[in-house]
């Protein structure tokens, strides 16, 4: 068994960092930023999401294909999304 | 030659061995019964479905309930039959064999996606005895929403349930698949079917969810009001078919994979010669799997979406049916200079081949967006789905389990009894869905209960081969049951055939092997008998 | 295959040994999760295409969440993430009391977060932006606001049936603690349990911005 | 483009089944341990049968695809009719006021062009002789056009399932030559054109207080309007089509125009789909 004991320090940075982005996206959204806000926000939502999964899910330490199956996830998420808003951004380019 | 003392069915008895059984093999006879089950229920509404269209006028059946009768087919046989059918059945009962291990992954969860499947069937039953659903199995905002006064709710939320089980079976297999193959058997030595059973998985896992929550947002649509798909609050029943269908599509390949690599299967044991192109018709598998979520828009090409998404999903389904075609062309491979015996599996594998290319083909037509115009919503579907869909799927789960029958039962079937049904299920087939094809391209649409008269006489042959067909079916349940009882025994590899399920005894023991087998080559590969070449 | 020298009582008959168990349990998990984006994937197609279409409305819509109870939400979810971190850390090196004293931690937190949740529920039944007949919005956005009030409860509803489930399982592994059948050696059950906990906290993590954030700016 | 499919689909149906039985018969086994010969995999057949295939789809592609987009753009001059399908009957409005229940009279010849919408759910406008056909959705327009090119009656059924008594939303599309048309149109109760219902709507429900020709009235002007971009508050623009139209006016805040207030009350629930049509066929004809 691979035994990967991580020491508490790394989990307390990771929560210093995840809780001062919170703080930063929360203040960023009264900025006007134009079309910046949602890039920063989602930017930073998905900055902290790979924290959580790398370092909290221990992603990082794991086998390849734990790495494989997490991407795919996001992957055929991106399909879904990807696909779905080609339709609603190309309607009505013909007529 | 008597059956082994010891196996997987002697090994207890009573209702309780049963339903709380963790063997893989118990649970796949569980849902054997389960699905049998769901299959002539189905194929009783198909019957009247056809006895109505025997005549122009709705005399039989009122409209209501027609779309009810239709409804309910669709419904049945994808959601409870078609698409359980051979994972859950063969696939439970071989995976672990094949792979030679002494049970899938997480046993627990495999007999609790089977109470799941129940469930969730349950569900439908009770919609369908308190009333029916009427929406088709497509459930199309905003009829589904705010128009149909029927059991939509509890056939959603059947539909919810059993999507539950099919995620726990194939995430059971993947783990399976990547964690408990005995040693020696790498990737590249695995049967073809276990590939075809990767690549349907994937689709579970990564399709169900998102039917399951489609369904969910309807039953929530029309509790709470919430109007994501009803244009008058806003919502857009277009984006419900987005959805809808990218499970959907996917999972027409979820009923086909896994048929194909029973045929791979039968064609390799039955020309008793390796598979023409091992590699690229186990990459052809997990390209169908792939390539198949970019497609889904094909099925909304009228629908209103628009010009330049048509065009996309259009050219990239053409782009799946490519993988097919390799899967054919090497079966046919396959068979060249092969040493083919005629035994049933083999007439079903022949008979898949055949009607899936028929099938597959003219699912090409309905890609080529011009032409899908016209024939959309018509018969013309009705006929490419049924091809490959009881012509291929249910031709190759009928190989698979007569080919398999022997390994699960430890008998043999009547051999001259499943020939002629094989006969008659490939002749009443042919003869139920080519008209439908010619009624489609007249343009008879589909769903409809009454039609002009002009269209009658391909009407009839229709429902006159599917009198044929019903027989064709009945036939196999009799002579398999008989068997159970009298047939002869059939001995561990009665068809000499290679693979590690063959190598154990008939019926298997609880724990499969005896001891944990131990992998040095490819498979199929056949000995060669001094001097006996064909 | 020879058996291997230690027999773990918690070995299920049909793994060779506990590291091929852990694996595949671990792989298990892993695959749900894949199967929990794309269930929330489907949630945040729709969301995709509305707020594409009703900008205006979906804006002004969200300017009506209580921005203080998302953010707090946040940060209580991501502590409860923390705690759920070194309990597994606790586990494997089985220090059983602090094990079950961060798991009660993390049940507490995702006490906390439902607590909030359900206030802001009520203020928001409160004031009338529950969709339904009885839905109440300045008239310019009426319809959308209340797709978007539809979706907001769809999402965070099913957040929230997920953060129940969560806590039934640390209610599981808490037990199971307490009757020391976790230990230094045979921890997997608390792992894959924290992997699912931490994803459902990645899943607020995005439904934060997109529900509270995004368009808060504007005015 | 059927038939070459056909063709094509006859013709691997041919090569697959033919193959397999001469197989099966030629190959059959002949003794009962006999075993298949080795054949090792070819590489250059694999790609063949990959790139072969390929090229056949993408010819059958392309032909499918400028079909239809050919059928998605309808030409300059069309006639134009108004479609509402409703469950189950089908509603046709022509401009100059004649309305039909599933029946639809066109003069041959001429190219007509459907705009269509639904009163509820989701139907769908199948003329299997015109090879057209399309869903009709509520809230939204669609359009097919055709043109007809020989006298007769031909069948329109409604396509999409739309509930109970789908099978009977079906109707007939009389195709007439044009001096029989005209003289069917003359026969029929004129009630005044489309337009000019639109136009009295216009009056009754007030619009003209706000939307007046000259520039400085609350609302836009509306004449000239239809085809033109406009410029909306946010700097986005549109063209000023049927959709837009409609918009506007069921719900006039979502797209507001550049230079004015979002005080345009909505009008959602006070126009039928079929007031609607008028509507918006008296702003597409003030010039
Ligand atoms: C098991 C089920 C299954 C399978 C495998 C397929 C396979 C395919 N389907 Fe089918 N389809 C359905 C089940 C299935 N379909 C169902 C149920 C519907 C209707 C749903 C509803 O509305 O109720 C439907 C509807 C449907 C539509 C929508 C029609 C419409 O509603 O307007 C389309 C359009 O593109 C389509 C295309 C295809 C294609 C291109 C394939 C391809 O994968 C086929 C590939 C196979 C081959 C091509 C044959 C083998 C190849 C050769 C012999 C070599 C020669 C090849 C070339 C020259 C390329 N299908
Ligand atoms: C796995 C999928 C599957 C299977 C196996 C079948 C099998 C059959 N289907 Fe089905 N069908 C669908 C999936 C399937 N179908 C779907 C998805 C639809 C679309 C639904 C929709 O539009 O929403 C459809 C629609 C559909 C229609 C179109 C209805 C319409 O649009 O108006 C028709 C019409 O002929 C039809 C016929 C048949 C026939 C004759 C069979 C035969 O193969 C069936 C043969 C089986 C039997 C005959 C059973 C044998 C048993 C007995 C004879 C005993 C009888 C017992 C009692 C009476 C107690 N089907
Ligand atoms: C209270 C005044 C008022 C009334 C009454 C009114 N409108 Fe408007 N209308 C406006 C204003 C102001 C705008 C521009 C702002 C906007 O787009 O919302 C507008 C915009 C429009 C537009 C878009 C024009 C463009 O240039 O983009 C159309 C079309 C329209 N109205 C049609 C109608 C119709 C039809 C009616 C009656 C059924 C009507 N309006 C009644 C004030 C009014
Ligand atoms: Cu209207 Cu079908
Ligand atoms: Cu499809």
């Amino acid at each position: 068994m691979s035994e990967l004991i991580l020491p508490k320090r790394v989990y307390y940075t990771i929560f210093a960092i995840l809780l001062l982005c919170t703080y930063l996206t929360w203040q960023l959204a009264y900025f006007d930023l134009g079309p910046l806000n949602t890039v920063a926000a989602l930017g930073i939502a998905v900055f902290k999401s790979v924290l959580v999964v790398l370092f909290f899910m221990h992603a990082k330490y794991s086998t390849r294909l734990t790495w494989v199956v997490g991407i795919a996830g996001v992957f055929w998420l991106g399909i879904l999304l990807a696909l779905t808003m080609g339709d609603y951004l190309t309607r009505g380019w013909v007529n | 030659m008597p059956l082994p003392p010891q196996h997987y069915l002697n090994n207890g008895y009573g209702v309780k061995s049963w339903l709380l059984t963790r063997d893989h093999k118990r649970i796949a006879l569980l849902y054997l019964a389960a699905v049998t089950f769901f299959f002539f229920i189905g194929g009783a509404f198909a019957v009247v479905i056809r006895l109505e269209l025997a005549t122009p006028a709705g005399d039989l059946v009122s409209d209501e309930t027609y779309n009810k009768l239709f409804t309910m087919h669709g419904v049945m046989m994808v959601f409870f039959f078609l698409i359980p059918v051979i994972p859950a059945v063969l696939g439970n009962f071989l995976v672990p064999l094949m792979i030679g291990a002494k049970d899938l992954a997480f046993p627990k969860l495999n007999l609790a996606s089977w109470y799941i499947y129940m469930l969730g069937g349950l569900f439908t039953l009770y919609a369908l005895v308190t009333g029916g659903v009427d929406t088709g199995w497509t459930f199309y905002t905003p009829f589904s929403t705010v128009s149909s006064t029927t059991k939509v709710i509890p056939t959603a939320l059947g539909i919810f349930i059993t999507g539950f089980s099919s995620i726990l079976t194939g995430l059971n297999f993947i783990v399976t698949i990547h964690r408990m193959r005995a040693p020696g058997m790498r990737w590249f030595r695995m049967p073809l079917f276990l590939w075809s059973m990767y690549a349907t998985s994937l689709i579970f896992v990564l399709g169900t969810p998102v039917i399951a929550i489609t369904v969910l947002l309807i039953a929530a649509e029309r509790v709470f009001q919430f109007g994501f798909f009803d244009p008058a609050r806003g919502g857009d029943p277009v984006l419900f078919q987005h959805l809808f269908w990218f499970y959907s599509h996917p999972a027409v390949y979820i009923m086909v994979l896994p048929s194909m690599g029973i045929v791979s299967e039968i064609v390799a044991a039955f020309c008793r010669k390796q598979v023409f192109g091992y590699e690229f018709v186990a990459f052809s598998s997990l390209a169908i799997a792939v390539l198949g979520f970019l497609v889904w828009g094909h099925h909304m090409f009228i629908a209103g979406e628009s010009v330049y998404a048509a065009l996309i999903f259009s050219i990239l389904s053409f782009l799946v049916a490519i993988p097919s075609a390799v899967k054919v062309f090497n079966w046919t491979a396959t068979m060249y200079k092969g040493s083919i015996s005629w035994d049933t599996p083999m007439l079903y594998a022949i008979g898949f081949i055949g009607l899936f290319t028929v099938g597959g083909l003219t699912g090409l037509f309905l890609a080529a967006v011009g032409l899908d115009v016209h024939v959309t919503d018509t018969y013309f579907i009705i006929a490419h789905f049924h091809y490959i869909m009881v012509g291929g799927t249910i031709m190759g789960y009928l190989g698979g389990l007569h080919y398999w029958w022997p390994k699960i039962s430890g008998r043999q079937y009547n051999e001259a009894l499943a020939k002629l049904s094989a006969g008659i299920i490939f002749v009443g087939f042919n003869l139920t869905f080519f008209p439908q094809f010619v009624l489609g391209y007249l343009g008879m649409p589909r769903r409809y209960h009454a039609y002009p008269p002009e269209f009658q006489v391909l009407n009839v042959l229709s429902s006159a081969g599917a009198s044929i067909l019903g027989v064709g079916y009945l036939i196999p349940m009799v002579y398999l049951m008989w068997s159970l009882r009298y047939g002869k025994v059939a001995g561990s590899n009665p068809w000499g055939a290679t693979g590690l399920e063959w190598t154990t005894t008939s019926p298997p023991p609880t724990d499969n092997f005896t001891q944990t087998p131990i992998v040095t080559q490819e498979p199929y590969v056949y000995p060669r008998v001094e001097g006996r070449v064909a | 295959m020879p058996e291997l020298a230690h027999h773990h009582p918690a070995l299920a008959h049909q793994f060779e040994n506990l590291a091929q168990q852990k694996e595949a349990s671990t792989l298990g998990m892993w695959v749900f999760l894949v199967t929990e984006i794309l269930f929330f994937g489907g949630l945040f197609a729709t969301y995709c295409v509305y707020r594409h279409w009703y900008a205006d409305a979906f804006t002004a819509a969200s300017r009506e969440l209580i921005v203080w109870a998302g953010t707090t939400n946040t940060a209580v979810l991501i502590t409860s993430s923390l705690t759920m971190a070194l309990a597994v850390r606790a586990a494997q090196t089985g220090e059983r009391r602090l094990l079950m004293t961060l798991l009660a931690a993390t049940m507490a937190l995702g006490c906390v977060f439902l607590g909030i949740k359900a206030f802001e529920y009520y203020s928001e039944y409160i004031v009338h932006h529950v969709p339904g007949p009885g839905f109440q919005f300045e008239a310019e956005h009426y319809r959308h606001a209340q797709l978007f009030f539809s979706l907001y409860f769809m999402m965070t509803g099913l957040h929230a049936i997920h953060m129940i489930i969560g806590l039934a399982v640390m209610a599981v592994m808490w037990w199971l603690s307490y009757r020391g059948i976790i230990t230094a050696e045979y921890y997997n059950p608390v792992e894959v349990s924290g992997l699912y906990w931490h994803f459902v906290d990645i899943v607020w993590i995005f439904l934060f911005p997109l529900l509270y954030l995004i368009g808060r700016h504007a005015h | 483009m059927y038939f070459f499919l056909v063709a094509i689909a006859a013709f691997f149906s041919l090569l697959i089944a033919g193959l397999i039985v001469y197989y099966a018969v030629k190959y059959r086994r002949r003794a009962p341990d006999a075993v298949g010969t080795v054949v090792h995999g070819g590489i250059v057949l694999e790609i063949a049968w990959t790139v072969i295939p390929l090229l056949i789809s993408m010819v059958i592609f392309v032909w499918g695809a400028s079909v239809f987009f050919a059928m998605s753009r309808p030409p300059e001059e069309t006639m134009n009719v108004y479609v509402v399908g409703k469950q189950w009957m089908w509603k046709f409005q022509h401009l100059d006021g004649e309305r039909e229940i599933n029946e639809l009279h066109v003069p041959v010849g001429r190219a007509v062009k459907l705009i269509m919408t639904s009163e509820d759910v989701i139907h769908d406008v199948f003329v299997p002789a015109f090879r057209v056909k399309a869903d009709v959705l509520p809230g939204r327009y669609t359009h097919i056009w055709f043109q007809p090119t020989k006298p007769g009656r031909y069948h329109l059924f409604c396509a999409e399932y739309c509930g109970t008594r789908h099978s009977g939303m079906i109707g007939e599309v009389v195709v007439m030559e044009p001096s029989d048309y005209q003289a069917w149109l003359s026969g029929g109760a004129p009630e005044g054109s489309l337009a000019s219902a639109g136009e009295k709507l216009f009056a009754d429900l007030a619009c003209n207080t706000c939307h007046r020709p000259e520039a400085q009235s609350r609302g836009p002007v509306l004449q000239g309007l239809f085809g033109k971009t406009v410029t909306l508050q946010t700097g986005e623009t549109v063209v000023a089509d049927e959709a837009y139209i409609r918009e506007s006016i069921l719900n006039p805040s979502a797209k507001v125009t550049a230079g004015f207030q979002p005080i345009m009350p909505t009008f959602q629930g006070l126009v039928s789909e079929e007031q609607l049509l008028e509507l918006i066929e008296y702003v597409k004809s003030l010039r």
